[in-house]
């Protein structure tokens, strides 16, 4: 039940002919639609700045998701096309004979530009091969232009990065940008623009060989395609749509700095895009929001976000290849069956006990971590809203029975959760 | 310490719903700083004093104006300038008028460059930037505006307090500077140069360079240059690991000469170094804790020690914040009008809970100080770092130092 | 003069260390097509065991105990992890001993803070052993060296002695022909990957007192180690020995030295601008060796791929 | 009138070992070439040679009379040349459908082409049914590759061979590893797309020669000891002797 691709060759899956493909409206109209009326609802600032976070996400992640996902490549060090992009736009902010003169949305472009420009610089040599030696590249140059963020302050600025002031360029109709309301616009605007863009161009004639060389390169070359150009093309779209994200960022933060360019940015736009899916469009879309929902929320709540993040990605790769997007698209044969409803309630026997043993295991982690490294005398832990004294034994007893209990009725249910699956995803009648 | 984060903070996305102004009998100060990552402990540390500091010297004396309570509220910007940048944004929406941060010059930066951008576009709820730590000069120079308030010597006047004693001793003649390759690094060594010319033209700047920050593996070969040039001191602005990497692998190598450096003090460095350090490290650093200056600091050590028995004072300065903030508050009688309580707080004059009186310079908004040499021992030491049994020792002052320096702010005042 | 003997002698330190890490990661890499990232957290490893053990039972205990333990580890993360992401392909596999190295670095923090562990060399080994013009060499380092000859001597005799060895030879050049061969495949890659990651544990262990043990110890060593093993070739032990020392000596020399970049522009004809703090170019003209020491490997691994990217003695391409 | 494919003094060695020993061949245009021999003899190097996935020792290959020499496979692809794998070799993960588009693209001119498409343009939908029709996919379209069964991959490696339009066709054992039922299926159906097609293919199944070829070429040991129709060939006395009745003992 892990592989999504796996599909019962006897019921032909009735997929949108291809013929007749135009793009399909209706999700992209929803995502307008909540783009749009999202602001009415969350309207605080930081609200919005983190809406705005997550459109940038969102754009970076699918601008990478073209290289790993479609092309078969695994960059880590895609944060420097962003960062460079984002870096460049910052110049232009502060060329002020140039910037009065720029309406301030039309300067992703440039971003894009910049991103691409430096993607067919390195695309130059590194797609010449797919896997670990583009996989090494990638990390050299990444380690590299990372690495010269401190040293060639003329353009990268140092340490303390560079910055500059948005609202300088040509008013824009009349708006300036000073409030983030606007920013949030301008980047939903792009991040409709750009996501449109990449939906396409995976169904263009390059988009589908970045597939094929993605899956077979040999093959693909013994159909007129050389990879190594299919790859470089992949590579240098990917960089442009990483610049417009850097653009963007730019814009929203008004600064820049090495963090924009690191490692563990490059290592972040990764997670972010596995752990969302690789296998479908709206993968890393899904990734993009929900990271940035554990990164900023979670990590207010407990200083162990990473730990969990860590084990979230390590189960992820072992167990869901596909990612959240794998995880949901696994059920639409069943949907098609009409038998989804009767997943409905062993799910919620497994995953509900699944749950309170994933629960009970945090809040002993919490605990053990709590009675390890808090100060000496510090005995009380406010874990899901109560507080309580960590040396008392009570709360021990709680969750590791919680654990225990949890992931044992969730062990007791699973075949019964695996017979619905099989259930659900026959057809009525067929012989099997 | 889950607690003093989740404390303050709602979570983030329903923020809208939260977001009202400041109760009238709180006074929110947003302690923007590491709570995770490789600096969480500092942070930490920075966070209890704060939140000690707000209860002994404020609240327990009846708070400000009609009552009013500090309360400190922490967010955690994992010393990335973005998340700074998010968590401000946050501090903002819940009606929060004084931020504090002081770890990272370059976090310093970006919230300066957004507060004054935020108050600018947004007058109707301005902030006030309360910078305990952050010394690059820029910030009360160039970069200076009337938002920023910088409570610690900057690098500038601890390099011109530090030259003051290198100048005194004779036995110097040849000075090592090695830093770490990025503004703070560079201006350290820019100042060095700088005094070092003005006070002891003889003394020989033998060595003078910058390595990658945080990079570092081996401080090896860099030892092994500065044993050769046969320095009779070595000056560095190195923190954390890079302070302590070098630190010990010169003396590991054959150097015993005095190390002079910033931040080589607590958060398990001064542990780290032990016995290693003796008769090496000095610090350069306002507040003096050993001996203790008064009764009051010995009493006021005390009872830290007894609520956070793993912590350390290592920002003496963090008193300094606390009560002049609680002076200018009660000065402009509000605590909304932020415009107010910064002229309240420009050429204030203070007593320092750690002794000697400081002064809010208003051309800058530097705090002008006293600042001491200090020195890495277990000799003397009435409260030591990291209960190692050792601790730092004043051994030099320089009193209200740098107090007529120049600057190149310009402040545009509203 | 003495000042060349005494970093010739530093940097085969670093390089030997470099060459405890990358031999096991060619071998694991050579063996199952899988480059290990998070092949320094067993390194990492390593030494916080070798902390915790010699908290106990002294430093010795801890040298012997530890790598042990770590090869366990190892073996288990290859039976129970990669095996299983084995059949969804190479880049997944990456992706999983990427996700790994996170997870053991929160691992770390969750079990020993993020402080630097006061791991030290143990008291027989702190002194001078010899002093070259006021450059004392610590007797640890001596110890150092002698521990990695002694590893690389003892792989060398296994790999070419042994008929484990004859079979890992044999199946770094042909992998599937082992296979077919009828030889346990599986638990010849357990093995090594077991051996590999112990190996790295003694790295972690010796180097632990020295580079310090704190929770950033691999994340700072981790790429250099692939690095080292792209420059020399993937699957190519002496190639990972000579990068590994050419690693040690470029850097080592590159901090030891001042050499600055506008000295080498000036020879090279071009004028420094004026003023320099004015010109797009003040950078490039204030570039000294010790500034870009660490990232020279990364340009000489780029070059590399670039122009021979099988790595100075590998045969196979990556 | 040029030879579509012609092979003078081809030589391979690997390290020390010459595995093709000056091969010298001409096939003609329209013809159906078979080349057979015993295991080892060298049949899959050559093909590989031609095809540009290994460069030659010595010796040239022309197609349509121009050199291929330090030519890329893309680039021989281009110049109308296409070749089938002995191991299955299609896109697994794409549907059946997708498959035979993509190697349709270059031929239809698409190039790297990233502003129009590929579902809006009719042509290239129905050249892809069309073939689909040929290979009698057309009910597994959809289908992801991989989920196929044997015979109907090795129909549609047949598939993605011919859908670029090239001329000159070379089939490496297309019927390997078939039963009996499967091998007849996958012969009419080779019959039927290469006509009018230059047809090049090894097969180890003299049923599969005998039925599809008008010319054998039979290789041992990296030389071609007969050439001719396949009564000559049966006839040959050398053929018999060095390669009939080890086959014949082989299968």
């Amino acid at each position: 039940m892990t592989d999504q691709l796996t599909t019962d060759p006897t019921k032909p899956a009735q997929r949108m002919r291809a013929g007749s493909m135009v793009l399909p409206l209706t999700p992209w109209v929803i995502a307008a639609i909540a783009l749009l009326i999202l602001p009415f609802i969350f309207t605080a600032n930081s609200a919005i700045t983190i809406m705005n976070q997550m459109a940038i996400t969102i754009i970076f992640a699918l601008a990478y998701n073209m290289l790993l996902g479609q092309g078969g490549m695994l960059s880590f060090g895609h944060a420097v096309y962003a960062g460079v992009g984002g870096f460049a736009c910052m110049h232009i902010i502060n060329n002020d004979a140039f910037f009065s003169n720029l309406p301030l949305p039309l300067l992703p472009i440039f971003g894009g530009l910049f991103g691409m420009g430096l993607a067919m610089i390195v695309g130059s040599f590194s797609t010449r091969k797919a896997g670990t030696v583009f996989a090494m590249i990638s990390l050299g140059v990444g380690e590299l232009i990372a690495a010269c963020s401190v040293i060639i302050v003329a353009f990268f600025g140092g340490e303390e990065g560079i910055s500059g002031d948005r609202t300088y360029g040509l008013p824009f109709l009349g708006v300036e940008f000073l409030q983030q309301i606007e920013v949030y616009y301008l980047i939903a605007v792009w991040l409709m623009v750009s996501a449109a863009l990449m939906y396409l161009y995976s169904r263009t004639p390059l988009g589908r060989m970045a597939n094929a060389v993605r899956d077979n390169p040999e093959r693909a070359e013994f159909l007129g395609y050389s990879a190594r150009w299919v790859r470089f093309y992949s590579f240098v779209a990917s960089g442009f749509f990483a610049g417009i994200a850097g653009a963007l960022f730019a814009i929203n933060y008004e600064i820049l700095t090495e963090e924009n360019l690191n490692t563990t940015q490059s290592g972040i736009i990764l997670l972010v895009t596995f752990l969302g899916g690789v296998g479908f469009f709206f993968g890393p879309i899904l990734g993009a929001i929900v990271f940035t929902l554990v990164q900023t929320v979670l990590s207010l709540q407990t200083e162990l976000w990473g730990f969990y993040l860590g084990i979230v990605f390590v189960v992820t790769v072992m167990f869901f290849p596909g990612g959240l997007a794998g995880l949901i698209m696994m059920h639409v044969p069943a949907k098609r069956l009409g038998k989804l409803g009767r997943l409905g309630l062993p799910y919620l026997k497994t995953l509900g006990a699944g749950a309170l043993g994933c629960l009970g295991a945090a809040a002993l982690i919490e605990m053990v971590f709590h009675v390890r490294h808090a100060s000496v005398g510090d005995h009380e832990i406010t874990v899901y809203w109560t507080t309580f004294d960590t040396h008392g034994v009570l709360p021990w007893v709680l969750a590791i029975g919680a654990t225990v209990i949890g992931f044992g009725l969730a062990r007791a249910t699973a075949p019964g959760l695996v017979a619905a699956w099989n259930d659900a995803n026959t057809p009525d009648g067929a012989a099997r | 310490m889950l607690k003093s984060i989740t404390l303050g903070v709602a979570t983030a996305l329903t923020l809208s719903v939260s977001a009202l102004a400041a109760s009238a009998d709180t006074i929110k100060i947003a302690f923007i700083d590491p709570l995770s990552g490789p600096f969480a402990g500092t942070g930490t540390n920075g966070l209890h004093q704060y939140e000690f500091a707000a209860e002994e010297l404020v609240n327990k004396q009846g708070g400000v104006l009609d009552g009013d309570m500090f309360e400190i509220v922490a967010f955690d910007n994992k010393i990335s300038p973005k998340e700074s940048l998010i968590q401000l944004q946050v501090a903002i929406d819940q009606g929060i008028r004084y931020i504090a941060q002081g770890n990272s010059s370059g976090v310093a930066n970006a919230l300066t460059e957004a507060i004054d951008k935020h108050n600018r576009r947004n007058p109707d709820d301005k902030v006030l930037f309360l910078n305990y730590s952050a010394v690059d000069p820029a910030l009360t120079n160039d970069k200076c505006n009337f938002w920023h308030f910088r409570f610690d010597a900057n690098a500038d006047i601890k390099m011109d307090a530090l030259t003051d004693v290198i100048a005194e001793d004779d036995g110097i003649k040849k000075v090592y500077i090695i830093g770490q390759d990025y503004s703070f690094g560079k201006a350290v060594a820019a100042a060095a140069v700088r005094f070092i010319g003005e006070k002891r033209p003889d003394i020989e700047i033998v060595g003078n360079e910058l390595h990658p920050i945080g990079k570092v593996k081996d401080f090896t070969p860099y030892s092994r240059k500065i044993v050769a040039s046969e320095a009779d001191a070595i000056i560095t602005g190195n923190w954390g690991a890079d302070m302590l990497g070098l630190g010990k692998s010169v003396l590991e190598n054959g150097y015993d000469g005095p190390i002079f450096t910033y931040y080589a003090a607590a958060d398990g460095i001064t542990a780290a170094f032990g016995e290693t350090g003796e008769g090496s490290l000095r610090l350069v650093a306002e507040g003096q804790i050993n001996p203790p200056a008064n009764d009051r600091a010995a009493a006021y050590y005390e009872a830290f020690k007894a609520k956070y028995p793993d912590g350390n004072i290592s920002q003496a300065r963090i008193t300094n914040v606390i009560e002049m903030l609680a002076r200018a508050i009660d000065e402009a009688g509000s605590a909304t009008d932020v415009v107010k309580v910064a002229y309240a707080l420009e050429d204030m004059e203070h007593e320092s809970l750690w002794g000697g009186s400081i002064k809010m310079r208003a051309i800058d908004h530097q705090l002008i100080q006293d600042v001491h040499i200090h020195a890495h021992t277990d000799d003397g030491i009435t409260f030591d770092y990291d209960n190692s049994g050792y601790g730092i020792k004043v051994e030099n002052t320089v009193t209200m130092a740098a107090m007529d320096s120049e600057t190149s702010c310009k402040m545009r005042r509203p | 003069m003495d000042l060349i003997l005494v970093n010739l002698i530093d940097g085969l330190v670093t390089g030997l260390l470099l060459f405890m890490l990358s031999a096991g990661l060619t071998l694991i890499f050579s063996m199952m097509g899988v480059l290990n990232f998070a092949h320094a957290s067993f390194y990492m490893l390593g030494a916080y065991f070798a902390f915790q053990i010699s908290l106990a039972l002294g430093f010795w205990m801890g040298l012997l105990i530890a790598p042990l333990v770590v090869g366990v580890m190892g073996a288990g993360v290859e039976r129970y992890g990669l095996r299983r992401v084995h059949q969804y392909g190479h880049v997944p596999e990456l992706i999983f001993t990427f996700g790994l190295a996170l997870l053991i670095e929160e691992l770390v923090q969750f079990i020993w803070g993020k402080n630097q562990m006061p791991y030290e060399a143990p008291e027989i080994l702190q002194f001078t052993a010899f002093a070259i013009a006021g450059n004392s060499i610590p007797a640890y380092k001596i110890f150092m060296i002698f521990i990695s000859v002694a590893i690389f001597i003892g792989l060398l005799w296994v790999l070419t002695r042994t008929r484990v060895g004859m079979i890992i030879q044999a199946a770094l050049t042909y992998p599937k022909t082992v296979e077919a061969l009828g030889h346990n495949v599986p638990l010849i890659f357990m093995g090594v990957f077991g051996v590999g990651t112990a190996l790295a544990g003694v790295a972690g262990v010796i180097a632990g007192p020295v580079l310090g043990t704190f929770p950033g110890m691999a994340f700072v060593l981790g790429s250099i180690v692939f690095v080292t093993i792209v420059i020399g070739g993937l699957g190519s032990l002496w190639g990972a020995l000579v990068a590994s020392l050419l690693i040690g000596w470029i850097t080592t020399f590159s901090k030891a030295y001042n050499l600055r970049m506008e000295d080498l522009l000036t020879t090279l004809g071009f004028t420094k601008p004026e003023p320099i703090w004015d010109s797009p170019w003040r950078d490039l003209w204030s570039i000294t060796s010790p500034q870009i020491a660490d990232i020279l490997p990364y340009i000489l691994m780029v070059l590399i791929l670039i122009f021979r990217p099988y790595g100075l003695f590998g045969k196979r391409d990556a | 009138m040029t030879a579509a494919l012609q092979l003078s003094g081809l030589r391979k060695s690997f390290g020390k070992t010459e595995i093709i020993r000056g091969v010298d061949l001409s096939i003609g245009r329209g013809e159906r070439h078979a080349v057979i021999g015993p295991n080892g003899a060298g049949k899959s190097t050559l093909f590989n040679l031609i095809t540009g996935r290994f460069p030659q020792s010595a010796g040239t290959i022309t197609l349509h009379g121009e050199d291929l020499a330090g030519k890329a496979p893309f680039e021989i692809n281009r110049m109308g040349l296409s070749r089938s794998f002995q191991i299955t070799n299609i896109f697994p993960k794409m549907t059946v459908f997708e498959n035979v588009r993509c190697s349709l693209l270059w031929s239809m001119g698409y190039r790297y082409n990233f502003w129009s498409m590929v579902g809006r343009s009719r042509a290239l939908t129905e050249g892809a049914e069309q073939i689909l029709e040929q290979i009698n996919l057309t009910a597994r379209r959809d289908l992801p590759a991989g989920v196929l069964s044997y015979a109907e991959q090795r129909a549609l490696e047949i598939g993605i061979t011919i859908a670029g339009g090239a001329d000159v066709i070379m089939l490496d054992e297309p019927t390997a590893g078939m039963s009996h039922s499967e091998t007849d299926y996958i012969v009419d159906l080779i019959r039927k797309v290469t006509t009018g097609k230059t047809l090049v293919m090894v097969e180890h199944d003299m049923g599969v020669v005998f039925g599809l070829a008008d010319q054998i070429s039979v290789l041992v040991y990296g030389e071609i000891i007969a050439t001719g129709t396949p009564e000559a060939v049966r006839a040959n006395p050398k053929v018999q002797e060095a390669y009939l009745g080890a086959a014949l003992e082989d299968h």
